[in-house]
């Protein structure tokens, strides 16, 4: 688990791709290499963010009860 | 006989002393005689009698005479007196009226009386204890002559007195020669009886001769024997025998004898009733003392309002009682106040405040925590974004979508012809997609290389 | 009889007991008894003197018997 | 009959118990028994004094003269 | 009977129980136990008291004679 | 019993919990554990002097004739 | 019970979660764990607090009847 890269590493490096292919004087087949490989990385961020929001909505509606609670509380005021 | 002739005894009395004053021998008389009948009358006129063996005259001296004479004038005393003769009209008597006195002499009875009477006296007869009377005497002897006025004078007074004590006469001869004689056996005759309480031994007056018995030796020795307690009176009060002085008890009179003998009957009746009542009344007294006494002693209030006893006490207790109580509720209330007091401090610093504060606090942080997790997640987002839009305008197939394609086999692209063989599998990539394609012929470009 | 109190020694005791009730000084009982004592004494002395009969003189003969004594009997009449 | 404590005697001891109970300083239960031993002995002194009372009248009506002789006395008064 | 405390005894502590009470630095359950034997000592003596009544006017009645006695004296008064 | 704090001892506790929540400075765990701590013994102390008030109005009721006598004297006031 | 954090301690420890998440310089998967342990922090301290108030609450509404005795009381005067 540790060796694997992390969020922002794979970010980086997803970044750095872009940056590289935007100069522009890489070979077809290394620019194809990194767009792949690029598209690879944006592909996983995105499944860490989507994966996160869901585990962030999770926690946020195990606190929905509260929330409801609070509500009550506000109107209780 | 006319009634002219008779006198009046007063005419006649007058007359009759008219003779005597007028008479030239009885106005001055010069007499010599014994003195008869004299008791001497203090401060007074003395009256008595002059006589001789034969003969006997009245004697009356004046009181201012008498305190003239210088001795003492006695009973068959001889004296030479001077004096007048002269009638008394109210008795009839003549007398002499003595104007002097003087003793002629003493008489031979008197000097036997003297010579007896200092005997005895030597003796001690005179002075020797004196029987007592009885006070009650039941029985009493006299001895006195059986007709003379002594046994009625002793018999009236006793009658008067005492009637209730029986009186013996012992008759006896009380003048002569035989007399003493007589009488000393009727003393021995009362002891012999030996039933008689007392003696009375008694005698009328009379001159010193007619007394004489009473004198005599035998008589007084007889009177001080006598176990009987003798009263003798003998003669007048101024006739003192040897028997009077020999007696227990002398009299001057008959009368005065029965009064010594014998007590007044009823007064000694009315003494035991007053004895009695004294009993009564010291008894009744006693009692009522002892009555107050006790009703006083009965009447403290500790019998009265015994209640009294214990009231202090049931006073005391409840006022213990009220202060125990009042005491216990104080410590009561004291401590409630205390606890009450604290109870509402306890509760002004119950933390509810904190509590509710440190809750919204927690709520903000929450809400914080919230945000910061969205925000978060939304930056990263947006560099994904952003990097995945740059990346997809740089891709290679945007190229290949103007027309160019490329060839690949095995994954490699395929730059020159000289890689080609014929019958050789390869792709054709184009933008829109991959072509399957087989080499069928290989003309080289020579320029080119 | 020569044992039995004469009236003198009677009298003479209910005259102490007087003075001695009248002293004062001697407890109940004892002067109750003294008082009955007295009372009893007092009676009899009483009747004595009252009920003893009146005399007549005597008069003692020369044989030494005691005869009624004409003289008093006179005196009566 | 010696050994019997007197009428002053007994008014002695009565007078002391009411002494004492009237001074008021001894216990309860001693008064108590104080007081009951007061009245026996005033019951007791009555008592004896009602005899000495009866005896006394008895007595004086057994002869009636004086007793008129008394009330002549009170009538004095 | 001689163990038993007299009636004075126990005033006696009943009384020192108030002070103890009035002067209040006992501890409350000492001071309850205090007023309840307080309580039993107080009514322990006013038993007794109510004894001695009884007693006293018993012995009264038994003397009923005496008053009757009194009165007939201050009758004759 | 001996072992079981007084009412003294409780209320002292009680006041040192009171002064210090009063102070402030504690804990909010600590000063709710010590206010609670608090509650229970004014609970206790309560139930204490009620048992004490019922001991009393027992104690007094059971002699009535007190309780009508101070009514009586109140009255008189 | 001593090694668990007190409130204190969880209270501030949230306070740092938040604001490291605010800051927002740390990796996702470190924010995702600092965010749940943030909520679970936050969940936990509220738990508390509603506990506590629930409880303090409870307590004063327990001390209702006493303030009730008390105006009776009050009353009384």
């Amino acid at each position: 688990m540790t060796d694997k890269p992390t969020f922002e590493e794979n970010l980086t490096e997803l970044e750095e791709i872009v940056q590289n292919l935007e100069k522009g004087d890489i070979p077809l087949e290394k620019s194809l290499e990194k767009f792949q490989r690029g598209m690879e990385l944006s592909k996983e961020l995105q499944f860490k963010l989507e994966n996160a929001e869901k585990t962030l909505t999770r926690v946020m509606d195990q606190n929905g009860n509260e929330e409801k609670f609070e509500r009550d509380e506000d109107n209780e005021k | 006989m006319s009634i002219e002739k008779y006198l009046t005894v007063s005419a006649l009395t007058k007359y009759l002393k008219r003779k005597f004053d007028a008479d030239p021998y009885l106005g001055r008389v010069y007499l010599t005689g014994e003195i008869s009948n004299f008791r001497v009358r203090p401060n007074a006129h003395q009256y008595f009698s002059l006589k001789d063996e034969r003969a006997k005259i009245s004697a009356i001296m004046f009181r201012s005479s008498f305190e003239k004479i210088k001795f003492k004038p006695e009973e068959g005393m001889k004296v030479l007196v001077v004096g007048r003769i002269s009638l008394y009209e109210a008795t009839g008597n003549y007398q002499i009226y003595v104007e002097k006195m003087e003793p002629d002499g003493v008489g031979a009875l008197y000097q036997a009386y003297e010579q007896l009477k200092k005997k005895l006296a030597a003796e001690g007869l005179f002075s020797a204890p004196k029987r007592e009377l009885p006070i009650f005497p039941k029985k009493i002897a006299v001895i006195t002559s059986r007709s003379g006025a002594v046994i009625k004078d002793i018999m009236t007074t006793v009658r008067r007195r005492y009637p209730i004590v029986q009186l013996v006469l012992f008759p006896a001869l009380v003048q002569g020669e035989s007399a003493a004689a007589d009488i000393v056996e009727k003393i021995h005759c009362v002891e012999r009886s030996n039933s008689f309480d007392t003696l009375i031994i008694g005698r009328g007056g009379g001159s010193i001769e007619d007394l004489w018995p009473f004198n005599e030796e035998i008589v007084a020795r007889a009177i001080y024997d006598c176990k009987i307690p003798v009263i003798s009176s003998v003669g007048h009060e101024t006739d003192t025998t040897i028997a009077d002085l020999v007696a227990d008890v002398r009299a001057a009179t008959p009368t005065a004898a029965a009064e010594l003998a014998v007590p007044v009957l009823g007064d000694e009746i009315l003494k035991i009733n007053q004895l009695k009542m004294r009993l009564y009344q010291a008894f009744k007294a006693e009692l009522k003392i002892k009555t107050q006494q006790l009703v006083k002693l009965q009447g403290s209030y500790v019998f009265q309002q015994p209640e009294r006893l214990y009231e202090g006490y049931l006073q005391k207790l409840d006022y213990f009682d009220k202060r125990a109580r009042q005491a216990m509720q104080a410590i009561y209330t004291e401590n409630e106040l205390k606890l009450q007091h604290m109870l509402s401090r306890l509760r002004e610093v119950a933390p509810i405040e904190s509590v509710r504060l440190n809750k919204k606090n927690i709520e903000y942080l929450q809400q914080r925590i919230r945000n910061a997790g969205l925000t978060y997640l939304e930056r990263k987002e947006q560099r994904v974004q952003a990097a995945m839009v740059s990346l997809d305008m740089l891709s290679p197939l945007k190229i290949m979508s103007r027309g160019y394609s490329y060839v690949s086999q095995d994954k490699h692209v395929i730059k020159s012809v000289k890689r080609l063989k014929t019958t050789q599998q390869i792709e054709i990539h184009f933008a829109d997609g991959t072509a399957a394609a087989e080499i069928k012929k290989i003309k080289e470009d020579q320029s080119n290389d």
